[in-house]
């Protein structure tokens, strides 16, 4: 029998997951009917198309949107465009090219020349497959031999908007201590449906995520790795409009964590919920075939609805997410679920709460590492208090045995960290780690105590709501503002116009390939 | 919202209001904390340079508290000194919104005395900006902070179009309500990008010959009525807005221009 | 039977305690047989005289050194100087002025005329002691009336060398929550043989503590007080060559707090321990009196001894101060002994250990207020970190539930606290408190685990070293430099001269006015 | 102790010797912090204030990110700005203490080789200061640090006089015990007590006739060897410092002095 510090009543943990279970078979049910643009855009970069435009547009928008494109949607573009590549003889890039000027035609072709293609698609993906599980060697490697540290890992974000300027922060973070690093993106990159090339110097709030800023960031931290005697992981964003194409490049450059939550999308970024649920299968399927690490959006949810009512929102999605993610392949060593409770640091027995909650998430998902946070919304101009704030969630975060703790930064409510801040954060972060190690091991919660309370309070209305999203599907539940006090609508929302049907005929042998890498059974 | 002046309010013993200095434990001692880092590698040199730009600064005898090497060439320093600057606080003049605080009832008292229509509202977070909460907090049915927000207010008809918004969309809307107030929200500030969206609102507004008959005001945690003022905006709410200050200051200042 | 969150054996609390009895018993035999000339002028103080000379020496101390009063040391002042007043018919003021200027002498009256001044010298002393009851009362309604906050109370120090600037510091700290404002004394007024007279604008590291300034503070607090709705309690220091003078002007001047112990003395300032025990024994007398709390040094041991190795030396020395005071006619309540364990907060497990130790005080003491300090030995000039660990404090502070609790500033490495230091740390120090509660009630230590092994190995530890210093004595234990890695003598350090043996024919009557009111059989 | 110069590191990209900035988290950024209280009370004036005190310092765009009212006509603020100022680096040049940094063993070889006798230092903690951790890390014993203290070194023979000792008696025993060095600790720094102390030593030794035959060294956490030179000592020493810094330092002084 399982034990809880929490005492907690595991059959209703088990209820609340089998209706999780419904609600994701559900979900998958309606994603794997569809594709997208980003989906097909995704599918043609594991194909080997690179580049952009003079306007900095990437090939596979403009294969995607060129009329023959969008024509194929509901088809899938990854077989016509490699029946295409077959054709001319030339490479997938410049057959894209060629493609996106309009001097070849892309047509499904049937028959023999369909088997052909397929093959010939599977054979155009094998270099980007074979790179993916180079990475992931590459990583279990380094991870072999240098470790990564004691846990909970301290995860820190970059936010300059310059890489370069990442870089430099990022190597001071690793020195002080920082385990992942997390490149912010630029305010709204979510709302991009493409993904810009290169390496970037100006965004707002974050930098740029494109491929070439992963890899400048990766190589750094290889480095920075081996000067530090141990792995540090990189994170960055597989989220917005181009979610499948983000977890792809994520996987190929060998990014190690990558937010990856529809739900954050059509709640915060409102991305139409068709698109992204749809998109995030594909992703999901990516991210398993990477073997890196999802970090899911639950920890947004109480900076817009009331944390005193709505932590039981949290505990429903994070379950509704692990449903989602295990079936897209994924292993709960790979679900980074999102936890952020946004108390009030000067309520009475806030901190008795917070670690109730830290508690309950730990042992639901026993085998899946936490993202924990402290709350951000609590943050003020104070850094002093600020700092304090932040303490109180090292301390949680050890005494509950986290395994990912994004440290909060006393400059939080202001400024993207300068460097310093960072440096601070970790440094607090390691010496309450340190100070507090056994901590968990040493307390147990007093029967009918608040914390105990608390936590079966909360579990309670997790199974209530789980049941109630169960009867009337997660689309609804989104609709009515379950989570996050935000309403949104099944037509309403950006990228719905990049969502299609498959049709009868629909092919992606690269997504069958991912499945196959994932261990999910292919369509 | 601190709106009351306090020039004549009382000072510590010792304090003269023409020369005001720091003070850490001994009146015009001067004493200042400050934090920095350096793009130059810790070590003596690193060290002097802290204490010389503090020195810079105006801080007599600067004095390190704390230095860390951060590595890859950066130190960081924590000082403590004495600042020689003085400040002649009777000098300062600060524009103020011009208004009483009211509350929810006295509010709709008031406008249901001075109007006989709904006041129109629109509310918008601009740009890509998709912090929603302070916009709401002004807004919502459910208010902040004890406070009803302008939803709850009888007198007040009232558009929240939410976060992301274009200025273009936002001033279609305008135009179409017929708003008689504006209230634009900007969290996210990196690069100054709130103050060229703002900037740009007005432009627009005033390009479609709307602006005299709008009331425009903006909010946010690092705007202040100052930065509202020059930014051509009628008023500025900063960090701790409640809604029935902004409520009452549309009533307030309506009712003014009316009678100007 | 008692319950011990920590499993503690109590018997070997009743051990230790038995054995602490006993030093204690020696150590008071010894001081009751010995007067001093800071006894002496404390007694000259109480029966009223006040005031000081051109030089700002006061009559107490010209009394005391003049050629008679030295040679009258062994036999008691305050009946010659009584019988000196009744021949004379001046006030005690003008007595002692007359006396210091040799136009009137004192000697020992016998017979009839010994009965008479002891008579006399109870009239004088009269006032002094009305006005000390008046003080206890005017304490107690005004707790009543107004409670003084939630526990623990949160103490500050102010240390800026002029006692106005001082009384802004303490308003701003009682705004910001302070519940004990502490007037850090300039820096070695231990060894000044005299009290300073009048308001003082000019000290070191803190502000010379003087009568007036004692009156000054406290009229600033009691206005405070009622503009806060809550009693602040004033501390200050009976401490040094003047301890027993300082003691009662403590209880006439409504101090609710001082800091007196011999010990710190003997150890920090190479006070000679015949003096400063002797001295402390009529401190005590006045301190129970005066029903003000009093706090031990404790806690300053372990910055000059290895924390690591030397907690039980705390808890003895503790042990020994409560035994000592018991028989000076404190009550439990008013022993705030002194506790702060200057562990560094970078060694794994710190907390736990830590926290086994204030929890260990608490069951050892259950009825005192002890004062809980953090460690301020591993400060630095860093603020933001050191604002971090005394959040470590804040937090154990809470989870033991202590009675007092001295807050550490941020700034502690470098300066004697800013306005906002003390603000910012009892914004942390509140706001922990809220937060947490009732942690303390809901957590349980587990069996076998770090917390309690610690708590019982320091025990054990105690009980052996009070076992060793019944057999040697106190005096031969400190030789040995047991508190405080801290070696004195005997017969070295300051003030011996001043120390006499009483002579058979020894009377005060002051002490016995004192030893009645403080329950104290006297002699 | 870094006592090394590190003028000619490698300099993070983007960085200009000659002008030298705080830094945030873009190169030049000019990015500081400071906190500060000031004697007025809190308000839009009070906020004002802070805000060109900031600006006279030389910060560009001072931004309040926090204030509080401290009550009884005090309020606090926490500032960052962007410091103009620039500072050239390659020009500073920091005195050092002019020696090899060497463990113990690698002392006492030195020592052996060099004096037949062995050298004799008194050390005190001095005025009324009694803080005698810092004077014990370097003399006692047990050391401090993992490094043995002067007490442990068979070649030197050394006199600890603890704390609270007037400059009087420490001449004294300069003086009959016919020291080599003396080490001079000082903690308590109000009211700059430690440099009164310090320089009042100096003139004592030179009054008496026995200063070009001792080395004169000080130390504690607020002391720095420049500090040190201009009170006329020969060397400071600062927080952190080990035992064997100082024993190699008189070892290597004194060796250095026959020479000369
Ligand atoms: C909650 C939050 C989010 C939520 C927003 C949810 C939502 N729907 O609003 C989520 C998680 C989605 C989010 C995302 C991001 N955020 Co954010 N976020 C915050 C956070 C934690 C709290 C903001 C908040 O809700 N405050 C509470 C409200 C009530 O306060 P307020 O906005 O100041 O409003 C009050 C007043 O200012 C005023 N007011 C505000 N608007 C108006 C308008 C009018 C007309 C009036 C009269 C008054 C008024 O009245 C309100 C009530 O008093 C802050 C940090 C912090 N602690 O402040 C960061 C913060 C604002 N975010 C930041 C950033 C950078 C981002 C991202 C861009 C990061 C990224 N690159 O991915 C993303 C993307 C979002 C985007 N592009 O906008 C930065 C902004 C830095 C800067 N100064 O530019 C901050 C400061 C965090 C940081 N240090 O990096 N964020
Ligand atoms: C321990 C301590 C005490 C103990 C001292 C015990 C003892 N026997 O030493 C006790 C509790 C008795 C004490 C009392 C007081 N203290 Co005290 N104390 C401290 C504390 C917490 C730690 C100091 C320490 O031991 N540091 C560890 C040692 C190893 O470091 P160090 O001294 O810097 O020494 C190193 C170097 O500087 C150097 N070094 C030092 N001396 C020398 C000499 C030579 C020749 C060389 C080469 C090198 C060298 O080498 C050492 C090893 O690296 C500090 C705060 C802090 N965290 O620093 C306050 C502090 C020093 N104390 C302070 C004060 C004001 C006092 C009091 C005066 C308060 C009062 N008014 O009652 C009293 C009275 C004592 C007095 N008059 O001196 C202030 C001083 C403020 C100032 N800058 O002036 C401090 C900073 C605390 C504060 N913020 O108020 N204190
Ligand atoms: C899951 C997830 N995706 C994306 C983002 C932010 O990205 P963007 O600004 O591009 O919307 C967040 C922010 O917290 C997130 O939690
Ligand atoms: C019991 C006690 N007395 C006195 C003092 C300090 O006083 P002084 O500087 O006068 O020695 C302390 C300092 O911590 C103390 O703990």
């Amino acid at each position: 029998m399982k034990t809880s510090k929490l005492g907690l009543d595991f059959e209703k943990v088990d209820a609340a997951r089998a209706a999780a279970s419904e609600i994701a078979a559900s979900v998958m049910d309606f994603a794997a009917k569809r594709t997208t643009t980003s989906v097909e855009r995704a599918t043609l970069r594991m194909m080997g198309v690179e580049g952009a435009d003079a306007e900095g547009v990437h090939w596979v928008n403009r294969v995607v949107d060129s009329p023959t494109g969008r024509d194929l949607l509901a088809h899938g573009l990854s077989v016509p465009f490699a029946d295409a590549v077959a054709r001319t003889g030339m490479d997938a890039s410049e057959t894209a090219r060629a493609v996106a000027a309009g001097s070849v035609e892309m047509a499904m072709p049937s028959g023999e020349a369909l088997e052909h293609a397929v093959a010939a698609a599977e054979d155009l993906a094998a270099d980007s497959f074979r790179r993916i599980r180079t990475q992931r060697s590459r990583r279990q490697e380094s991870l072999a031999e240098l470790g990564e540290g004691e846990r909970p890992l301290l995860y820190v974000i970059v936010a300059t908007g310059n890489i370069f300027e990442d870089v430099d922060q990022a190597r001071v973070a690793a020195k002080a201590g920082a385990q992942v690093i997390a490149v912010i993106r630029s305010t709204a990159q979510s709302l991009l449906d493409y993904i810009p090339e290169g390496p970037t110097t100006e965004g707002f709030g974050g930098t740029f995520a494109t491929q070439a800023n992963f890899r400048i960031m990766r190589d750094a931290l290889d480095e920075v790795s081996r000067e530090e005697g141990r792995y540090i992981r990189l994170c960055n964003y597989a989220s917005g409009l181009c979610m499948p194409e983000m977890s792809c490049l994520g996987a190929m450059e060998r990014l190690d964590v990558m937010l990856n939550d529809a739900l954050y999308g059509i709640l915060f970024r409102n991305i139409n919920m068709q698109r992204t649920l749809t998109d995030q299968r594909f992703a999901r399927l990516a991210a398993a075939a990477g073997g890196f690490i999802i970090n899911t959006g639950e920890d947004n949810y109480l900076t817009t609805a009331d944390a005193a009512k709505s932590e039981h929102t949290v505990l429903a999605s994070d379950l509704i997410n692990e449903q989602i993610a295990l079936r897209c392949g994924l292993q709960p060593e790979q679900l980074g679920l999102g936890h952020a409770m946004q108390m009030n640091p000067w309520s009475e027995d806030m901190f008795l709460k917070e670690v109730a909650m830290a508690q309950l998430v730990r042992e639901v998902f026993p085998g899946c590492p936490i993202k924990y946070m402290p709350p951000t919304k609590y943050m003020t101009g104070n850094i002093f208090r600020g700092h304090v704030q932040d303490a109180l969630f090292n301390m949680a975060a050890v005494m509950t045995d986290q395994g990912i703790h994004l440290l909060g930064m006393m400059t939080e409510a202001m400024h993207t960290p300068h460097i310093h801040d960072r440096y601070l954060a970790l440094e607090s972060g390691a010496m309450i780690r340190q100070a507090a190690r056994h901590l968990g091991d040493e307390i147990e919660f007093k029967e009918g105590g608040i914390v105990r309370g608390y936590a079966a309070e909360v579990l309670e209305n997790t199974c209530a709501l789980l049941e109630q999203i169960r009867r009337e599907g997660l689309f609804d539940a989104i609709s009515r503002g379950v989570f996050a006090d935000v309403r949104r609508h099944m037509d309403s929302g950006r990228g719905l116009d990049g969502v299609a049907l498959r049709a009868d005929d629909y092919r992606n042998p690269v997504e069958s390939m991912l499945s196959l890498m994932a261990g999910v059974k292919g369509e | 919202m601190n709106m009351e002046s306090t020039k004549n309010a009382v000072f510590p013993k010792g304090v003269d209001p023409t020369r005001i200095k720091p003070y850490g434990d001994t009146m015009n001692d001067g004493q200042v904390q400050l934090s920095f880092s350096l793009p130059v590698p810790m070590g003596p040199e690193a060290r002097e340079a802290a204490r010389r730009i503090a020195g810079r600064m105006g801080l007599k005898e600067p004095s390190i508290y704390h230095e860390t090497d951060l590595g890859h060439g950066f130190s960081y320093f924590i000082v403590y000194g004495k600042c020689t600057h003085t400040i002649d606080f009777s000098a300062i003049v600060v524009p103020k919104i011009d208004m009483e605080v009211m509350g929810f009832h006295e509010i709709e008292h008031f406008m249901e005395k001075h109007f006989d229509r709904r006041i129109r509202v629109v509310g918008a977070c601009t740009g890509s900006d998709a912090h929603t909460v302070g916009i709401d907090a002004i807004m919502d049915m459910k208010g902040y902070n004890g406070e009803y927000g302008l939803e709850r207010y009888p007198t007040f008809e009232t558009i929240n179009m939410g976060s992301q918004v274009s200025n273009e969309t936002l001033l279609a809307r305008i135009v179409e309500f017929k708003a008689d107030a504006v209230l634009v929200s900007q969290v996210v500030t990196q690069k100054d990008v709130h103050l060229s969206n703002l900037a740009e609102l007005v432009d627009m507004v005033e390009a479609q010959g709307v602006r005299q008959d709008l009331l425009m005001i903006c909010g946010g945690p690092r705007i202040s009525h100052e930065v509202a003022l020059e930014l051509g905006f009628d008023a500025g709410f900063g960090p701790g807005t409640k809604p029935n200050h902004v409520a009452g200051y549309i009533a307030q200042e309506l009712v003014r221009r009316r009678r100007s």
